[in-house]
Order: structure tokens, then C-alpha cells, then sequence
């Protein structure tokens, strides 16, 4: 359980805390919440649910930058499992259609852990082929329109709630769970964090770190494939020109926030997951602040250079702060 | 003899521009014309290198549908020098470059705003309005068409005001997810009268997200929008969408028309021929619109 | 010669892809294709320089493409709103190009951060930037931008070398100079050799971080004016995307993204690599928008998969060789 | 201020400094003088704290307290650059230079020779290639460094150091990865240097160096000053001592008396096994409860054959057989799945995980061994690493720092560890004792012996004749990449080893030269 509650994460909920404050100031009704048939409604609620995508998306991508690699593909692969479960929603059943997009988002997961682990490409370019040719192969299956579908069962995963709380949500908590179940529960964890760590020694040490490296990206690919029926969920269709759209980025802006190294090693899915929120956090601000949108993007680079400087171990005064504090702590 | 005739296309970035797309092959087909269309990415980069090359095979006639107004003089002189005629398709550019094109076969986006907002001054007449507004992607010129167009249509009228203004990127979750918010800053969803969004794929998602808060679009929140997608007539069918502006996806079928006749008879064109901008509400039969908009490649 | 055997093989790549095309489409063989490569592609190949730089020492630069779009805005509005001289205001923004590559170099190592998202909120702060001085996109008039865009040295068959090719060139010829013959370039190496042990050797690391970002900065700067150049105006959303062609540049040009190893000449054929899918793809003229996407990743793969097959089959005589000996 | 004695000038002070790592104290109030012209070495255990010092005197660590006097000026650098314009050249203790450079590059980095800006690529060269000669070396200089072994690489930095260092010049463990005829150049050199008045700091673990080379010797224990003597007057017993902080009785170098045990059964046997432009094709048979020396010259193929044994690196013809059953030994999965363990040489690199902890790189192998559905549980990991942190003296005693943070020689043990909890049939061992103190040494050596009792099969790679003869109870030695000769039983000894190594030493000599 250590693992996955690490000590390290005072900076990343002291953000957190601080935007949420000051989403409290330009929104006074921000932490306002109220039962909407049967669903719970409000800013907060908003927060998790559009968060999901990315929250999914960075829990994958964390692993992969464990191993010291990088998936620009996710936002394509979301594309693609989208197209594929509108597709099929009409015509079968909800695990039909979830066992087709999640079996696609395998099988690009495989194909860019091949690239990476057998023939050896940098994880960079080797994904940005998927990110190029993915969408186009999304657009092929919808054939550039946007493909609505009624199926109530998808829409439900999309829309629906259980005990009042939507449904993206509680999918995004159970994979998280999962994933840190079966990383850290397995000896998954230790050899992802050895094999990016040190991919040579990991090596001679009898660690298969390409068996390794292909486990992440295919894990990377389910995860986008989840996130994409959820997005293609969530509008009754999948636009396979727009979604996921750039998300690769807030993904790997999540992952970082959460403290993991680019350069691969230790890593940490819960805090992943609260980079994603802190960064949905900030959108949603954004949204309710009611500025011109043309300071969006001005806002978010000030934002997250505010976050990554917190958390910087260079500025003493602060990991003073962190280190008093972590004392302070049983 | 066949033309054969390069198309600079913008993307995909849409269900309009798909269509647009389809419909221009079909209409190609029709005349038996040989298209060629480069797909530019979003990028004006990748739709000068498109020109150039259709320079370098010596097409009888190039259409451009320019991702932005301003900065293609020198590649399109360079298509004059080649006695190559140039058709403007969907969008207009800066006025410097008129002798540099056959004739322009746009819609007036500023018009489209302007109809869409005397709609709804029209329909919500002397009451208060308070107006939330899904602006186009940052930057794009038919987003701040459409806004100048609205807001100059609606300045006549003091009870009209847009409250909130943001941007969905033209996307129908990133529609939804803005709604959301207005809804939230704008007590519950209670004091907005109106949406006014730049295109119908914004509007789609933003009446889930009326519906999803307890709200009846078309009822509670009136909707207008632009673009006349075949998604928009549905709604308006299930009662949950007033009224759009429509953007004829046909913009290749006139063009070959005036290249033809300039090519065989050498008759040139009025430098631009402009498309209705219909606007279509409840009362127009919204069933028959989405039956005929369907098979259109939307 | 270090690093020279993996940029001969993307040359022979080029050459042979360049054949096969001209094989099907005739045109395509043309010095005015050629030109057309070169005037079409002198933005991407100046910020791949820089990225070049970048890349080898270790870095990613993730601003570039917002810092080409701000830097086209920013020149039409001055010259065309506030009236500066065209001269003058390329000075300023490439003065203002630098600083704000320096300070993503400060921050990147005093606060001990990694580059690709420092340079990612640069990428955010430079578009979000552009945006506010104008969402609209601005024509710019000026005499010198016609006459630099008219501007172009004629090639037997039609050809045109034009300015902005020859912008490239030169940035190019300066980028590989700069790289292999100074203490600078054997900086840049020594960094993406290891950051830390290159301190310990004496390398001022940090002062070459700021320098390096300040150059890749810089280039993106004139990237920016030449892009202004090529389509005489200024918008905020131009050269969206542009970083990842230029990183892909760089790496199908046989530089390393770990760092330490790469060459501008192998970035330079990157550019034109790229540059030769595209022409395939318009001069095909029969792929809608997503067979056109497909199409680039399946070239981009194919690419990537000959030149690495090619590295490995040059890298297994050599063994022969040594085992000949022994 | 202190009244100075010296009959030199003293002409690095080092006063009251002190150091920590968050919890950690690595230097307390330590006191350090070097005189001009001398040759000082600088002593202690494993994690004393030697680099620490050395690492804070030339600015790369900010110091918590403390002078540093350079010739009689306060000097305080604040980056190794400072420290270099300053006069104050160091090898640092792990080869620190660049791979992906030429060598004349590393040689002259930030310092090449220049004409209009430009570097004058082919002055360089002549340059490195005139300074290499002098340490031995005739290589190609315009090939990138990472081509070449670790010792090539590890005169390179010392020689970039001998040829940058103006005032003061600080080697930490130059020695360790040497075989003897470099060391000979190499104390030569510093002789040289000392004669011209240059100051010399120098680290070893090596005792008969340190008595061969040095004037004084300073020693630090638990990162404290111990004391400071002349080399003539202090007996080495007396200096273990002070390193230690108690009595040892140091190996010699006499061998065991292990003779006459009875044959043993053959743990693996390799028949023809080699690898075209690696190792030419070798026989070799490991015994269980034998050792088996690997005896050569730096580059006569002992790391190849301990790499093609493990199944670091593919063979591509002969015969492997674990216990009479022939195998594949294709990759390293294959080796720890019949029970065999490596420690390489370059633990940096191909060793050590550096960020993860101490108990993380010691579970590291056995639970790549059990496979991924098998974990250890957390108590059985710290249960382990307990267990090996103290047989192996691991210090600081925290199985959750690290490995990176360790000192050079703590990380080594780290290593043996890791293969030592996969209780493994043959272990490959690389120059186990590189970097290790004497305590340590001896332990290691003992630790060597025990496991070969306990019926281990042993292979053990030593540039240190002396400690292979100790314990080997065969000797394999090769020259230019082949097995050229075994010596077993009596005729294990310096002598016979140097004899076979040299057979045809003459033509290497004068290819040397
Ligand atoms: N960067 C660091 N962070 C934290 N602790 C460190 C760091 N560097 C060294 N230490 C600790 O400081 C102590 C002294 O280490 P140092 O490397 O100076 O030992 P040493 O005397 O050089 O040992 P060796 O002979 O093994 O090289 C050790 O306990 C080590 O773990
Ligand atoms: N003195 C030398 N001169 C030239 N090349 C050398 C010299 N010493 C080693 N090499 C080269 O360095 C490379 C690696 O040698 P390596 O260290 O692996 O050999 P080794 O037998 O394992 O020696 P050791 O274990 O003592 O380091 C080989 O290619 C070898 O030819
Ligand atoms: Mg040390
Ligand atoms: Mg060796």
C-alpha cells in the first residue's frame, strides 16, 4: 500500500488544494452539490467526470514513462476504439462491443510495443506513427462523420450513474484499483521501475525487460481504448476528427505533474491520476471563470510552470517546507 | 476534353467538411471531372505545398477551400504565371489577392451570424435574454465571422446580451463540457434564455449537457447554431433545437460550372458567387432535412 | 567520421524514395519540384536545425511551432498596425525569440526540470500569447515582403531557388559548421553525453542549457519571419504541429532523442524525407483525408524500418571483420 | 588561526569540514593538508567518506561548514569548472567522461585548440595521441571513447586530469580498474608531477600502492578524521587499524590449503563454446566447490568469456551442458533460470539500479528469477535484505536508501547480494573486489572461500594475481582473446601466471610502446 500512497505526494495535493481554492473564488458555486436525477450534480462532479479521459489515459501512460519510454499515440487510440464501439453499439451487445474496442486498443498497444521493444525504434517516433496513421484509421471506420449511435447500454456508460455517482468516474477508480492491484500486487511494479531504471543491468539481472516494455504499451493501449469509448460514451458518438485530440499531452503533463520521471524509473499511479485532476481542475476553472478564451492557454502554461516549480527540488525553501512537514508525520 | 481539376482541401475536421468532401466527388463524378484532392491537415503549410504541386502537374483548374484568409499571393501568382484559373471554395481571402483568382464560391459566415441572431432577436422579442455563446476554435476566421456577425445582429437589441462567451473548438465534447459549466456559473442553467453556438456539432453536445442537467432545451434555453448538419434536424425533430443557419456542403458544383464555361467559352465569371444561407427552424419540416442530408456524407 | 555512416544511409533512403516517385509520377523529377521541396519545407528545416541542437544535448524544444506562430503575428502586427520598419521588427522579435528560449534554458536548469514540459508550457504561453495580440489573421504589405517572396534564382526546368530556400540552406550549412567545428558543438555533444559527468568535466552546463534553448529559440524566430515570408501574413494559428514534424525530422535524420549523438546534415535529409511523402501524397491526388494520415504513418514507418535495417546490415560487417582478425 | 609546522608550504588546507546528506553525516569537522610536491594518500573504509571530501573541496558539493585554503587564499569553487580554473584537477572515482566523444575530444573538452573560433580538429588529435603515448596508450583518438574498455577510458581521465592540473591534482581510486603495467606508467607520471611541485591526492585500496607511492597518508573513518602520519613511520598493521577501528588479519597472498579435497562433480562444462570476433571457441569445465581463476591482460577476453558463460551474450557455436544436461544459454533469463549469477565489472552501468533501494536491487535478481506472478512479499524482501546488509557490512545499514547514494565499494557488496539471494549454482564474478576496501576484501575473499565450500561452482575474473591465487583452485589464462593456458594444483602461482600471460610478451611490449 505504500506504493501506492506515497510520501511524496504533499506537493501535488497542496496544488490541488490551491486551485481548487481559487476555482472557489471565480466560482463561488463551486463546491455546490445537489442530486440530479439520481446523479449527483456540480463543478466537483464535472471535475472527475471530464477528467476521466485523461485520468485513464495517464495511468497507462505512467508505466510506459516508467520504462523510459513515451506514448504519443493514446489520443489516436482513443480514436480508433471510439470509432469501433459506435459502430457496433446499435447492432450488439454492450461486452461485444467493449471486448471489440478494448481488443483494439491491444492490439495498437502491441504494435507500438513491437516497434519499441523488438525493433528497437525510440518510443517517440515509433508512437507518433500510430498517432499519425491512428487517426486516419479512426476516420477510415467512421469515414470522417461523426457516428451517433442510441445503444442505451453505452450511453449508460457514459451518462449513467451508480449511487449517484457517474459511471466514468467509478470506471476510472476501478481501473485505478486494478492496475495497482495487479502492478503492484504482482512483482510487475518492481521490474517496470528496474527495467526503466536501468534497462542493461535489469537485463543481465534475468529481468525480461523486452517482455517488460511490450506489457506497458499493450496496458497503455487498453487504457486509451477505455478512455475512448468513455469520451464516444459520453457524446452519443464518436468524432474521430476531434477526440482525444492533444490529449497525449495532458497525459504526459499528468504523469509528470504526478512526480514521475521522464527519464523512467519510480513511478506512482495515484499521483498520476491527481496530475490529471489538478489538470482538469484548472480547466474546469477556466471554463467557469468566464475570461475571454483566448487567455486559456496563457492560463495553463502559467499553471503548470506554477505546479512543476512547487514540486522542483531546487527551490530549498519549499523542500524545506515538505521535509519539516514529512517529519511532522508518523 | 476531361478536366482534371486539383482540390485543395482544409481536413477533416469536421461532418460539414466530410460531407463538403463527398459532396465534392460526387458532383465531380457527375461532370465527369477528374478531382484530385490533396488533404491539408489543417495546415495552410501543407495547402501551398498542395498548390505547388498541382502546379508542377499542370492541372486544368485548382479550387482551394483556405484554412485562412490571408497568405497565399505568391502561390497563387505563381499559379497565374502557369494560366492556371483558381476557384476560392467555402471561404473568401484578403481582399489583395482578387485578380488572383477565377471567382470565389463562398458563403458570407458574418451573414450567418447576423441571420442567426436576428433569429433569436426575432423570436425572444422586448424580453430579457441573457445569451451563452460556443465560440469556434481560437484564431479560426469563421469563428470570429460568426461572432462579429451575431453580436452586430443582436447590438440593435438592448435586452439581448451574451453573458458568457467560450470556446468548444467546433467539437461536440468539447461543446458538451463548456455548456456544463455555463449551467454551473449561470445558477443551475436558470438564467440563460438562449444558446448561440457557431456550429451545430458544439450544439449537439450542448443540449446533452441541458438535458443532463434537468434542463429541456428548446424549451427552457432556446438554441440557435449554424451549419445545418443532419444531427441538428434530429433534435429539432425531438423538440430540443430552434433554429440553424444553413452552409451548403455544394460549393464544388457552381465552381465547375464557372470553370467549365471559362475553360469552353471563356466566359468569366462574377468574382463571387455567393450560397443562400438558409435559415431552418421547427417549422421547416426538420424530418424531411435530415432524410436528405443523410446519405450526404456528414 | 563520427555519425556519418547512419547519415549516408538516410541519404541513400532519400535518393531511392526519390526515384520511386519519380518512377510513377514523371513530374516529380523536376527542378521544379525540387525548388518547390526546398521553398515549401526552409521553415521546417531551419526549426529542425535548431531542434538538432536541442536533441543532441540531451533536450526536447516542444515550443517552436507556438513560437513560429507568435513570431508571424507579431511581425505582421508591427509592421502593418504599428508601423515599425520591417527590419527593426525582425531584430525585436528575434531578440524576444532568444530571451524566451533562455529563459525556458534558466528554468530548465535551475529548477532542475525536465525540457519537454517546460517547453511544453512555453508551447502553451507562446500560442496563448499570439492569441492576444490577434486572433485574426493579419496581411502584411510591405514592399520587402514582396520583393523577398518574388525573389528567386531560376534553375534549368523551371526550378526556382527562392529566398527562403536559400534562407534554409545557409542556416543549415551554418548549423552542421557551428556543430562539428566549434567548442559549442562539442558541447552540445558532451551534454547529451551526460549532463552530469559533462559538469564534472568542466563544461559550463548551464549556461550552455540557456544558450542551447536561446539558439533552437532563436532559429524557430527566423523560422517565424521566413514563415512570414512564405505566406505574407501573420496568424496566430500557423505552424500548429510544427515541433513533432521537426522531432521527426531529427530522428528519422539518425539523431538520437536520448541525446549525444546526430548530425544537421542527417536532420536535413530528415526534413526532405518528409517533405518527399507529402509531394507523393498530393501528386497521388486520390486519398481522402484519412487515407492521407494513413499513408504518411505507413511511409513514416517504412522509412524509419529501412534506414534502422540499413544501420544494422552496416553494423554486422564490421563484427565480421574483427572476428576475421582475430 | 593555526601556526603551520610544516617544513613545506602547505598548499591545500582543508579546515573543519563538514557534510551531510539529509539524515546522513558523511564529513564531520575533518581536517585535510596538502603539501606542494607531495603525494598524499587518502584513506578509509568503504563510505568513509573520501569522495565526499574530495567532492566538496572541488565545489561539486556545496559544503554545511568548513575552509578550504589554496595556497593560503580562501578558495571557495561552486562547480567543478571553478575548481579546474582554480588549479585543482580530479579524476572523480567513477570513470567520468563522455562515450559518445572521440577520445581527443574528452581529452581536451571545453579547452581544444582553436583558430578563428573554429577547433582545430587535427592539432587535437596530435595532442591526445602525444599525451596517450605517455600513459602507454597508442588508440585511434578520433573514435568515440565508449569503444573502449573501462581501463582505456580510465587512463584517458587521468590523463586529461595530469595534463589540466596546474597546482593540485586528486585521483580517487585511478588504480582500481588497472593492471599493473598502467599503474607503473602511471605512478611514474605522478612522481614526475610531484618533482615539478604539483600536490597529489590519491585514493586506494590498494595498501602496497599506497606504500609504493605515497609520502603521507591521511585516514578518515564514519566520515571523521582518524589522523594524519608520515607512510615511512606508520606500520601497515597500525594503518588498518586506523582504518578499521580494529584488528584484522590481512589475507596474504599464500594459498589456501585446499588442495587434496577430492574431485568434485562438474556444475557446467562449455565445449567449444565461443563467439566469432569475441572469444575464440574455449573448453571449460566449473566444478561445484571449485573456483576458477580468469587470469590476462586488460582486453585478453576474461569479460567475453564470463559474458558468453552467463549468457550475457549469445555463443554462436559449441556446447553448454548445466549438470550433464546440454542447454541454450540464449539470454540472460536463461543463465539465472539454471542458477548462475554475474557481477560485470561496470556496476554503474550494468549493475546497479541506481534510484531504487538497497532492498529493491538485492530482491532485484531472485524475484526475476520466481517470475512476475510469484512476488515477494514485502517482509520476505526486507527480511533479505536484512540479512545480506549485515553479512556483507552493507553501510549505511538502510536497506531503503538508494543504491546510488551508496558509496562505490557498498554498492559492489549490493551486488554480490543480489546474486547471493538467488542461491545460485555458478557465480561470475567480474573483479568483485574493484573499489573495495581491505576490511571488505578480505571479507569478500572469505566470503569467496565459504560459498565454495557450500559446493558453489565459482568463476572469478581478478587483475590482483595475488588474491586469484589465494583462492583459485584453477587458473584459465588468456591472451588476445583466447584461452591460452591452465594452471592447476601447485603450479598455481604469480610467477606462472605472469609467465603464461607474457609467452609472447615481448611482441606486446613493443606493441605497447
Ligand atoms: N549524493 C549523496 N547523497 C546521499 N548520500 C551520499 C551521497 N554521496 C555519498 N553519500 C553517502 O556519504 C557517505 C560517504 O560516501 P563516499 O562516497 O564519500 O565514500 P568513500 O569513502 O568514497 O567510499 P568508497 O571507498 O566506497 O568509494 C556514504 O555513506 C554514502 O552513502
Ligand atoms: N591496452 C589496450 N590497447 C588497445 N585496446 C585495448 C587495450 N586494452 C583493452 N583494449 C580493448 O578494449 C576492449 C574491451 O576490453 P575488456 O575490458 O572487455 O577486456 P577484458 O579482457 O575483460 O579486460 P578486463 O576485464 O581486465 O577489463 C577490447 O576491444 C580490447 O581490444
Ligand atoms: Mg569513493
Ligand atoms: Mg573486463
Amino acid at each position: 500500500m505504500t506504493a501506492l500512497l506515497p510520501r511524496r505526494g504533499l506537493a501535488q495535493i497542496l496544488a490541488l488544494i490551491v486551485i481548487l481554492a481559487v476555482d472557489r473564488v471565480v466560482s463561488p458555486q463551486f463546491f455546490d452539490l445537489r442530486l440530479q436525477d439520481g446523479r449527483l450534480f456540480g463543478s466537483l462532479i464535472d471535475v472527475l467526470n471530464r477528467g476521466t479521459p485523461v485520468a485513464l489515459l495517464s495511468l497507462g501512460m505512467v508505466l510506459v514513462i516508467a520504462t523510459r519510454g513515451i506514448d504519443l499515440s493514446v489520443g489516436a487510440v482513443m480514436a480508433i476504439c471510439g470509432a469501433i464501439a459506435a459502430s457496433l453499439a446499435d447492432s450488439h451487445s454492450l461486452p461485444v462491443v467493449l471486448a471489440a474496442a478494448l481488443g483494439a486498443g491491444l492490439v495498437c498497444g502491441l504494435w507500438n510495443g513491437f516497434l519499441v521493444a523488438v525493433l528497437g525504434m525510440q518510443p517517440i517516433v515509433a508512437t507518433l506513427i500510430l498517432m499519425v496513421a491512428g487517426r486516419g484509421i479512426a476516420q477510415l471506420i467512421t469515414e470522417g462523420r461523426i457516428v451517433t449511435f442510441s445503444s442505451p447500454d453505452l450511453v449508460w456508460l457514459g451518462n449513467g450513474a451508480i449511487l449517484g455517482v457517474p459511471v466514468p468516474i467509478e470506471i476510472a477508480l476501478g481501473m485505478l484499483i486494478l492496475t495497482g492491484a495487479v502492478v503492484r500486487g504482482s512483482a510487475l511494479g518492481l521490474l517496470i521501475e528496474a527495467t526503466g531504471g536501468n534497462a542493461r543491468a535489469s537485463e543481465l539481472a534475468g529481468v525480461g525487460t523486452r517482455a517488460m516494455i511490450l506489457a506497458v504499451y499493450v496496458w497503455c493501449g487498453v487504457c486509451a481504448a477505455l478512455a475512448g469509448v468513455i469520451a464516444a460514451a459520453d457524446i452519443m458518438g464518436a468524432d474521430a476528427n476531434n477526440a482525444g485530440l492533444w490529449l497525449e499531452l495532458d497525459a504526459i503533463l499528468a504523469v509528470v505533474i504526478g512526480g514521475t520521471s521522464l527519464f523512467g524509473g519510480r513511478f506512482s499511479l495515484v499521483l498520476a491520476v491527481l496530475g490529471a485532476l489538478i489538470i482538469q481542475t484548472m480547466n474546469t476553472g477556466i471554463l467557469l471563470s468566464g475570461y475571454p478564451p483566448e487567455f486559456n492557454l496563457l492560463v495553463k502554461a502559467v499553471v503548470v510552470l506554477a505546479v512543476l516549480l512547487l514540486q522542483s527540488p531546487k527551490l530549498s525553501g519549499f523542500a524545506g517546507i515538505m521535509a519539516r512537514l514529512r517529519r511532522t508525520k508518523p | 476534353a476531361e478536366l482534371t481539376v486539383g482540390f485543395s482541401q482544409i481536413g477533416s475536421e469536421s461532418g460539414w467538411r466530410a460531407a463538403e468532401t463527398s459532396v465534392s466527388k460526387q458532383e465531380a463524378t457527375k461532370r465527369k471531372v477528374n478531382l484530385k484532392i490533396a488533404d491539408a491537415q489543417q495546415k495552410q503549410e501543407n495547402q501551398i505545398k498542395a498548390i505547388r504541386s498541382f502546379i508542377a502537374q499542370n492541372v486544368d483548374a485548382i479550387f482551394l477551400a483556405p484554412v485562412v484568409s490571408t497568405g497565399w499571393d505568391s502561390v497563387l501568382k505563381e499559379a497565374k504565371e502557369a494560366k492556371i484559373p483558381v476557384v476560392l471554395l467555402d471561404r473568401d481571402i484578403d481582399p489583395s489577392g482578387k485578380d488572383l483568382y477565377l471567382t470565389a464560391v463562398t458563403s458570407d459566415s458574418v451573414h450567418e451570424g447576423a441571420v442567426a441572431g436576428e433569429w433569436l432577436a426575432k423570436t425572444v422579442g422586448d424580453k430579457a435574454c441573457n445569451v451563452v455563446e460556443l465560440q469556434g476554435t481560437v484564431g479560426a476566421s469563421v469563428a470570429a465571422n460568426r461572432k462579429k456577425g451575431f453580436d452586430t445582429a443582436i447590438a440593435k437589441h438592448a435586452n439581448l446580451k451574451v453573458v458568457r462567451s467560450q470556446t468548444g473548438d467546433f467539437t461536440r465534447a468539447k461543446g458538451k463540457e463548456v455548456m456544463e459549466s455555463f449551467i454551473k456559473a449561470e445558477g443551475g442553467g436558470k438564467n440563460i434564455c438562449a444558446v448561440y453556438a457557431h456550429n451545430d456539432d458544439m450544439m449537439v453536445g450542448a443540449i446533452q449537457a441541458m438535458k443532463e442537467a434537468g434542463l429541456k432545451p428548446g424549451k427552457d434555453i432556446l438554441t440557435v447554431s449554424i451549419d445545418a448538419v443532419p444531427d441538428i434536424f434530429k433534435a429539432m425533430v425531438a423538440g430540443e433545437a430552434n433554429a440553424t443557419v444553413e452552409l451548403t456542403p455544394n460549393m464544388a458544383g457552381p465552381a465547375f460550372d464557372a470553370v467549365a464555361a471559362f475553360k469552353e467559352k471563356g466566359t468569366v465569371p462574377p468574382k463571387w458567387i455567393q450560397t443562400e444561407s438558409r435559415l431552418l427552424t421547427a417549422a421547416d419540416d426538420p424530418q424531411k432535412e435530415y432524410d436528405s442530408k443523410k446519405g450526404l456524407g456528414y | 567520421m563520427k555519425g556519418l555512416p547512419p547519415v549516408l544511409i538516410t541519404a541513400i533512403v532519400l535518393v531511392a524514395g526519390f526515384a520511386l516517385c519519380a518512377l510513377q509520377f514523371p513530374n516529380i523529377a523536376s527542378t521544379r519540384v525540387v525548388g518547390n521541396l526546398l521553398t515549401d519545407n526552409a521553415f521546417l528545416g531551419i526549426v529542425a536545425t535548431g531542434m538538432t541542437f536541442v536533441i543532441i544535448s540531451g533536450g526536447i524544444d516542444l515550443s517552436v511551432g507556438s513560437v513560429i506562430g507568435f513570431t508571424t503575428v507579431f511581425v505582421a502586427l508591427a509592421i502593418e498596425r504599428w508601423g515599425v520598419p520591417p527590419l527593426v521588427a525582425f531584430v525585436a522579435i528575434l531578440a524576444l525569440s532568444a530571451a524566451f528560449g533562455a529563459a525556458m534554458g534558466a528554468i530548465i536548469h535551475v529548477f532542475d526540470l525536465p525540457p519537454f514540459i517546460v517547453t511544453l508550457a512555453g508551447m502553451f504561453l507562446a500560442r496563448g500569447a499570439s492569441f492576444l495580440l490577434s486572433t485574426e489573421s493579419v496581411p502584411i504589405t510591405a514592399p520587402v515582403y514582396s520583393t523577398v517572396s518574388d525573389f528567386a534564382l531560376r534553375m534549368p526546368g523551371g526550378g526556382r531557388l527562392t529566398a527562403i530556400a536559400i534562407i534554409m540552406l545557409a542556416i543549415v550549412i551554418g548549423g552542421v559548421l557551428l556543430l562539428r567545428l566549434t567548442r559549442f558543438g562539442a558541447n552540445v555533444y558532451a551534454l547529451g553525453g551526460g549532463r552530469a559527468t559533462a559538469s564534472l568535466m568542466g563544461v559550463a552546463v548551464g549556461k550552455m542549457t540557456v544558450k542551447i534553448y536561446m539558439l533552437s529559440s532563436l532559429l524557430a524566430g527566423i523560422a517565424g519571419i521566413v514563415f512570414s515570408f512564405y505566406t505574407s501574413a501573420g496568424y496566430s494559428l500557423s505552424a500548429v504541429g510544427v515541433e513533432l514534424d521537426s522531432i521527426a525530422a531529427v530522428v528519422i535524420g539518425g539523431t538520437l532523442l536520448t541525446g549525444g549523438q546526430g548530425s544537421v546534415i542527417g536532420t536535413f535529409l530528415g526534413v526532405l524525407i518528409q517533405g518527399m511523402i507529402q509531394t507523393y501524397i498530393n501528386f497521388d491526388g486520390t486519398l481522402s483525408s484519412w487515407w492521407t494520415k494513413i499513408a504518411t504513418g505507413v511511409l513514416l514507418f517504412a522509412f524509419i524500418a529501412l534506414q534502422q535495417g540499413l544501420v544494422a546490415l552496416a553494423r554486422r560487417p564490421a563484427a565480421k571483420r574483427a572476428g576475421a582478425v582475430s | 588561526m593555526e601556526n603551520s609546522l610544516d617544513p613545506a608550504p602547505s598548499l591545500l588546507e582543508v579546515r573543519g569540514i563538514s557534510k551531510s546528506f539529509g539524515a546522513v553525516r558523511a564529513l564531520q569537522e575533518v581536517d585535510f593538508t596538502l603539501r606542494a610536491g607531495e603525494i598524499h594518500a587518502l584513506l578509509g573504509e568503504n563510505g568513509a567518506g573520501k569522495s565526499t571530501l574530495i567532492k566538496v573541496i572541488t565545489g561539486v558539493f556545496p559544503r554545511d561548514a568548513g575552509v578550504v585554503r589554496l595556497g593560503g587564499e580562501e578558495v571557495a569553487p561552486r562547480s567543478a569548472k571553478a575548481a579546474l580554473q582554480a588549479g585543482i584537477a580530479t579524476v572523480y572515482q567513477e570513470v567520468n567522461l563522455l562515450p559518445n566523444l572521440s577520445v581527443a575530444q574528452n581529452l581536451f573538452l571545453d579547452r581544444q585548440p582553436m583558430r578563428f573560433g573554429i577547433v582545430r580538429e587535427g592539432e587535437m588529435r596530435r595532442r591526445a595521441k602525444a599525451l596517450l603515448t605517455e600513459f602507454g596508450l597508442d588508440i585511434d583518438v578520433a573514435a568515440p571513447l565508449g569503444n573502449y574498455s573501462i581501463a582505456i577510458q580510465h587512463v584517458t581521465a587521468i590523463a586529461r586530469a595530469v595534463d589540466l592540473s596546474a597546482r593540485v591534482l586528486i585521483l580517487d581510486e585511478p588504480t582500481a580498474s588497472l593492471d599493473r603495467h598502467e599503474v607503473e606508467i602511471l605512478f611514474g607520471i605522478m612522481r614526475q608531477l610531484a618533482r615539478r611541485g604539483i600536490g597529489i591526492v590519491f585514493v586506494s585500496h590498494f595498501l602496497d600502492q599506497v606504500y609504493e607511492i605515497s609520502d603521507r597518508i591521511t585516514v578518515l573513518r564514519n566520515g571523521r578524521l582518524v589522523g594524519e602520519r608520515e607512510t615511512a613511520s606508520l606500520p601497515r598493521l597500525e594503518l588498518i587499524r586506523m582504518m578499521l577501528g580494529r584488528e584484522l588479519a590481512e589475507t596474504t597472498g599464500a594459498r589456501a590449503a585446499a588442495n587434496d579435497r577430492p574431485p568434485r562433480e562438474i556444475c557446467a562444462s562449455f565445449e567449444n563454446y565461443g563467439k566469432a570476433g569475441y572469444v575464440a571457441p574455449f573448453n571449460l569445465e566449473l566444478r561445484h566447490g571449485e573456483v576458477v581463476g580468469l587470469a590476462g591482460l586488460l582486453g585478453s577476453g576474461r569479460t567475453e568469456t564470463a559474458r558468453l558463460v552467463f549468457s550475457a551474450e549469445r555463443a554462436d557455436g559449441g556446447q553448454a551442458k548445466v549438470e550433464g544436461a546440454s542447454v541454450r544459454l540464449q539470454s540472460p533469463r536463461d543463465g539465472v533460470r539454471h542458477g548462475f549469477g554475474y557481477c560485470p565489472e561496470e556496476r554503474k552501468t550494468d549493475g546497479i539500479v541506481a534510484e531504487l533501494t538497497v532492498r529493491e536491487n538485492i530482491v532485484l535478481a531472485l524475484q526475476a528469477k520466481r517470475g512476475l506472478h510469484r512476488p515477494l512479499s514485502r517482509r520476505e524482501q526486507d527480511e533479505l535484505a536484512r540479512r545480506y546488509v549485515k553479512m556483507l557490512d552493507i553501510r549505511p545499514p538502510d536497506a531503503e536508501r538508494p543504491v546510488g547514494l551508496l558509496s562505490g565499494g557498498n554498492q559492489q557488496k549490493v551486488l554480490l547480494a543480489r546474486w547471493l539471494a538467488t542461491a545460485p549454482r555458478l557465480l561470475v564474478l567480474d573483479e568483485p573486489t574493484r573499489g573495495i576496501d581491505v576490511g571488505a576484501h578480505a571479507e569478500i575473499i572469505r566470503l569467496i572461500r565459504e560459498l565454495c565450500d557450500d559446493g558453489l561452482a565459482l568463476l572469478v575474473i581478478s587483475s590482483e594475481l595475488d588474491e586469484i591465487v589465494t583462492y583459485s583452485d584453477r587458473v584459465v589464462v588468456l591472451r588476445d582473446r583466447a584461452h591460452v593456458e591452465e594452471l592447476s594444483g601447485e603450479a598455481i602461482d604469480v610467477t606462472n601466471i605472469l609467465a603464461a600471460i607474457a609467452a609472447d610478451g615481448a611482441a606486446m611490449q613493443e606493441a605497447r610502446a
